[in-house]
């Protein structure tokens, strides 16, 4: 399977991916990669490769300022995230728990290479099911809270969600996600927490816990091709192609490991579609005989349908010219998330009561 | 239980004639501290001190009646420091034999 | 080439085909309408900009028309930063006022490589005189006043501060007056180019003022700050200055900051230096000719 | 405090206006709060949206000066703050604000602002009188800025 992308998605994996190329890049490609890429969140990643590639100083000044800024952004965040964990580790000292730091500030901890230009805006922690009570009430003892939210989303995030409703404290304005498990609970597919709590990684003089790499690279996964809708998001394919490429060259048999605890977990068809995108798009050294050996492989058809899809989704819409099929990918991709996160007599009152939101919020909004 | 500074090395601190700006980065917040507030941090970074210690000593140098109330209000000062990041509590005596420390 | 120097004809085609790309300050700024109402505005308000049509914009802005949600023969317009609306639409009435927020906006939001303090700033004499907002302040009927007379205008809303020379960058933009401040200004500078005024916008009344054409002219030229005054209008009062205490001006200064947080110790010590190497005041004014008495003499000493 | 004070008036200019330069090194004597009365303070610069704060200590501003006054038609009045009664309290501070601060405006004696600097100044003096009277303090506009208008402070015009 070729890649066939529209020039300006060439623009942004080009720059992204072979730092060579951008020697030769005129003034209006990089204008073009500066907004596609802040678009997905990349610009800080990209000025991290501009930097460490040592051609600084020969890209224009007007571009460099803006890789500047974003990495200053991308710097600050990082901190409040820290400081936000230290805060949330600081407020659990006395309860006995197990903490695993998820998502952004695990790729720090872990020493993922540019986890450190990475854009993470919220906190995601997971934490023992039997524990969360006692932790979301310590939490609120001790200054965080919930945002306001409606009844219906009260109830979607308590009984369907994996997650609880979003914690902030109410001097900082970092938001706290705490999850309890990886899969939502209306998601077909299960998964039992346990297994991620008994292996996880201890990180050094801290009481926080990582996910072990495989189970790392899964939930990367899962979070793209199960929880997620795709658009823009390729950001996090980039996380899973470094989080790959990082431990495949650390672990001996990373990608035997890998297989089976997806296959063990039964993720394996996130899994697939994770090995195979990462493969096409950054071309991530997946052995060949890896991706074979997972047992929930999708039919030539649907393929064939997700390779026309999924790079549409995945990549930015040219800023000036959106072009349609685009947005219909994002479309078709958001159904398709939704219709594997939950069986259709929630997901249609579901989708129905966010249409009407939307409305309801547009019109109050141009009343005022 | 004693008090103790927590990373008060890496304090950016200005001193304005005796009323201070403070940059502390592990939070990225900016605090403005007086010359009492900031005695007190000197004091606790110096050796970990238990309550009745700070406010003994605080109440000499600034010349107050070490009672109660005033006690009382050098340890909400302390609870309010010990939110910020900027002290912790530590239950050993030592001053070597401290907690890990957290992220 | 300056936008008053192309026929209109070709500014329109301009601003609606490619994008026209002016130089505000350090920012070069792609905007694209095809709304004729707001290019004729344009054309007018921002006539003495330098056109820089083959260089690198950091903002690409669009205002585009749509019907409105709630009466469909009724147009609004949305402002557009590359491609995405932050926010609701506005009437199209209000364009221009939608421009120029979200020209601010964008900036406010993506620049950190500068420290960005919320104040007008002017410069006398190769000095910089900040005027960090106070709420209720006027800083910008103020600013307008100045720059209009024996004061270069940097900004009404933005000190750009480089950090590492301690410079500050000027950004002469459209200063927008409020309600009263309107016919206050009118009255006081009968001449200068303003903009109709915009009723009904989320600030009450809008009018645009166009800066001063030395001030877009000069505007590569940088200097150091010199004087720190929080300016305050209260109606008939006598004008009074007055010097406040440093740890009191670096926390106004700080917290009257866009970005001051995200450059974390950069900003701590940028402002600390600013502090150090300025003087600071209260200003308490009423009107305007006893003000600049004021500080005329205050740039004047030195 | 009136020698400190170091006004630049228009219809004197050329004095004032030079002792006010002298000023600009004794300036730096000046100081945000009371110096005088032992109060450990520290007051953290927040950012970000209107957020309710956990706890609120500050000490009196060190001058009339520093102090928040609110322009109502009636003219300028002092924003007095109560400290908590629900915490223990010594005169002097620190003060603890509580959750939900309580302040109020002082309307007497009215303040003219055309009237002499004096008279000004000496109105404003009874004013803050009037609030210690009541058992409230008067707080630097920092303090109000990084504090108070974060928790959309509860002034209470009837108390």
């Amino acid at each position: 399977m070729k890649l066939d992308l529209p020039l300006h998605c060439q623009i942004l994996l080009n720059g992204l991916t072979d730092p060579a190329c951008l020697r030769r890049y005129c003034d209006s490609d990089w204008e073009l990669l500066v907004r596609m890429a802040r678009r997905v969140k990349l610009l800080g990643r990209l000025g991290l490769l501009v930097k460490e590639y040592g051609i600084w100083d020969q890209v224009p000044p007007r571009i460099t300022t803006q890789m500047a800024s974003a990495l200053v952004q991308v710097e600050k965040l990082q901190q409040l995230n820290r400081w936000e964990l230290n805060r949330v580790l600081w407020a659990l000292n006395d309860l006995d728990t197990s903490i695993i730091a998820l998502k952004g500030v695990a790729y720090t901890l872990a020493e993922i290479p540019y986890a450190s230009g990475r854009l993470s805006i919220d906190l995601d922690l997971l934490v023992p099911q039997s524990d969360l009570a006692d932790i979301e009430s310590l939490l609120m003892v001790k200054g965080w809270k919930h945002r306001p939210l409606s009844a219906y989303d009260e109830h979607y995030y308590r009984v369907w969600s994996h997650e609880i409703p979003p914690l902030v404290h109410a001097e900082r304005e970092t938001e706290v996600d705490i999850h309890h498990t990886l899969i939502p609970l209306t998601s077909r597919l299960k998964i039992n927490p346990e297994l991620l709590f008994d292996t996880a990684i201890p990180v050094n003089n801290s009481t926080i816990r990582l996910l072990n790499p495989v189970d790392m690279v899964i939930h990367c996964a899962i979070n793209l091709f199960q929880n997620n809708e795709l658009a823009n998001d390729l950001r996090d394919l980039l996380d899973l192609h470094d989080l790959m490429v990082f431990f495949s060259a650390r672990t001996i048999d990373f990608w035997t490991q890998l297989i089976d605890r997806s296959n063990q977990l039964k993720l394996s068809r996130a899994v697939f579609y994770s090995l195979h995108f990462s493969q096409l798009i950054f071309k991530t050294p997946v052995p060949k005989k890896v991706p074979v050996r997972l047992h929930a492989r999708p039919g030539r058809l649907k393929l064939w349908i997700m390779n026309r899809l999924v790079p549409l989704a995945l990549f930015p819409q040219h800023p000036d010219k959106p072009m349609l099929s685009a947005s219909l990918a994002r479309l078709l991709m958001y159904l398709r998330s939704h219709l594997i996160r939950m069986p259709l007599y929630i997901l249609v009152p579901h989708l129905a009561y966010k249409s009407v939101r939307m409305i309801r919020f547009k019109s109050r909004k141009s009343r005022s | 239980m004693h008090w103790r500074t927590n990373h008060f090395e890496t304090l950016l601190i200005e001193n304005w004639n005796e009323e201070y700006t403070v940059f502390q980065p592990d939070s990225g917040k900016t605090h403005f501290l007086n010359q009492m507030s900031m005695e007190m941090l000197i004091y606790l970074d110096q050796k970990p001190a238990t309550l009745e210690e700070i406010s003994a000593y605080m109440a000499a140098q600034f010349q107050q009646q070490p009672d109660h109330s005033f006690q009382r209000n050098i340890e909400k000062v302390l609870y309010h420091f010990d939110t910020l990041g900027l002290v912790k509590k530590s239950f050993v005596s030592s001053w070597h034999g401290s907690q890990p420390d957290s992220i | 080439m300056v936008v008053n120097q192309i026929p209109f004809e070709e500014f329109r085609m301009l601003i609606r085909r490619q994008g026209l790309r002016v130089a505000i300050g350090p920012f070069n700024v792609c905007i694209h309408t095809s709304y004729k109402p707001l290019i004729e505005q344009l054309y007018l308000l921002y006539s003495h900009y330098r056109i820089v049509q083959d260089e690198i914009a950091e903002f690409h802005v669009r205002i585009v028309t749509e019907r409105s949600l709630r009466n469909p023969f009724k147009r609004n317009v949305r402002f557009l930063l590359d491609g995405q609306s932050p926010f609701e639409s506005f009437p199209q009435e209000q364009a221009l006022a939608a421009l120029e927020w979200g020209i601010n906006l964008a900036i406010a939001v993506r620049v950190n490589h500068l420290l960005l303090l919320h104040s007008a700033v002017v410069e006398k004499n190769g000095h910089v005189i900040l005027f960090p907002a106070w709420p209720g302040s006027g800083k910008t009927t103020l600013c307008t006043v100045l720059s209009y007379h024996g004061f270069r205008l940097f900004s009404d809303e933005f000190g750009l501060m480089d950090t590492q020379r301690q410079l500050f960058l000027p950004i002469p933009r459209l200063m927008p007056l409020k309600n009263e401040s309107i016919a206050v200004i009118r009255n006081y500078l009968p001449d200068i180019v303003m903009g109709r005024p915009i009723p009904n916008t989320q600030k009450g009344t809008v009018a645009h003022v166009r800066p001063p054409e030395k001030s877009i002219l000069l505007s590569k030229h940088t200097c150091k700050a010199r004087w720190i005054i929080f300016p305050k209008w209260i109606a008939d009062t006598s004008v009074k200055i007055e010097a406040i205490s440093d740890a009191e001006a670096f926390m106004m200064l700080a917290s009257n900051a866009f970005n001051y947080e995200a450059l974390g110790a950069a900003g701590f010590g940028a402002v600390a230096n600013l502090i150090r190497s300025c003087d600071c005041f209260k200003l308490v004014y009423s009107d305007f000719d006893s003000v600049m008495e004021v500080l005329h003499q205050l740039t004047n000493e030195t | 405090m009136t020698e400190e004070r170091s006004h630049l008036q228009t219809d004197t200019a050329q004095q004032p206006l030079k002792a006010s330069m002298n000023d600009t090194h004794k300036r730096n004597r000046r100081k945000l709060l009371k110096g005088t009365v032992a109060v450990p303070v520290v007051m953290t610069l927040y950012s970000g949206a209107a957020l309710a704060r956990t706890s609120n200590i500050t000490g009196e501003a060190d001058s009339i000066e520093n102090a928040v006054f609110k322009d109502t038609i009636n003219g300028p009045q002092l924003l007095c703050v109560f400290p908590d009664p629900m915490q223990t309290q010594i005169p002097g501070g620190p003060y603890d604000l509580g959750q939900f601060p309580q302040a109020t405006l002082i309307q007497e004696p009215k303040i003219d602002l055309t009237a002499s600097a004096e008279t000004v100044l000496t109105s404003k003096m009874q004013q803050l009188e009037e609030c210690h009277a009541r058992g409230g303090i008067m707080i630097s506009a920092v303090a109000y800025t990084s504090i108070m208008s974060k928790t959309g402070i509860n002034i209470n015009p009837t108390w």
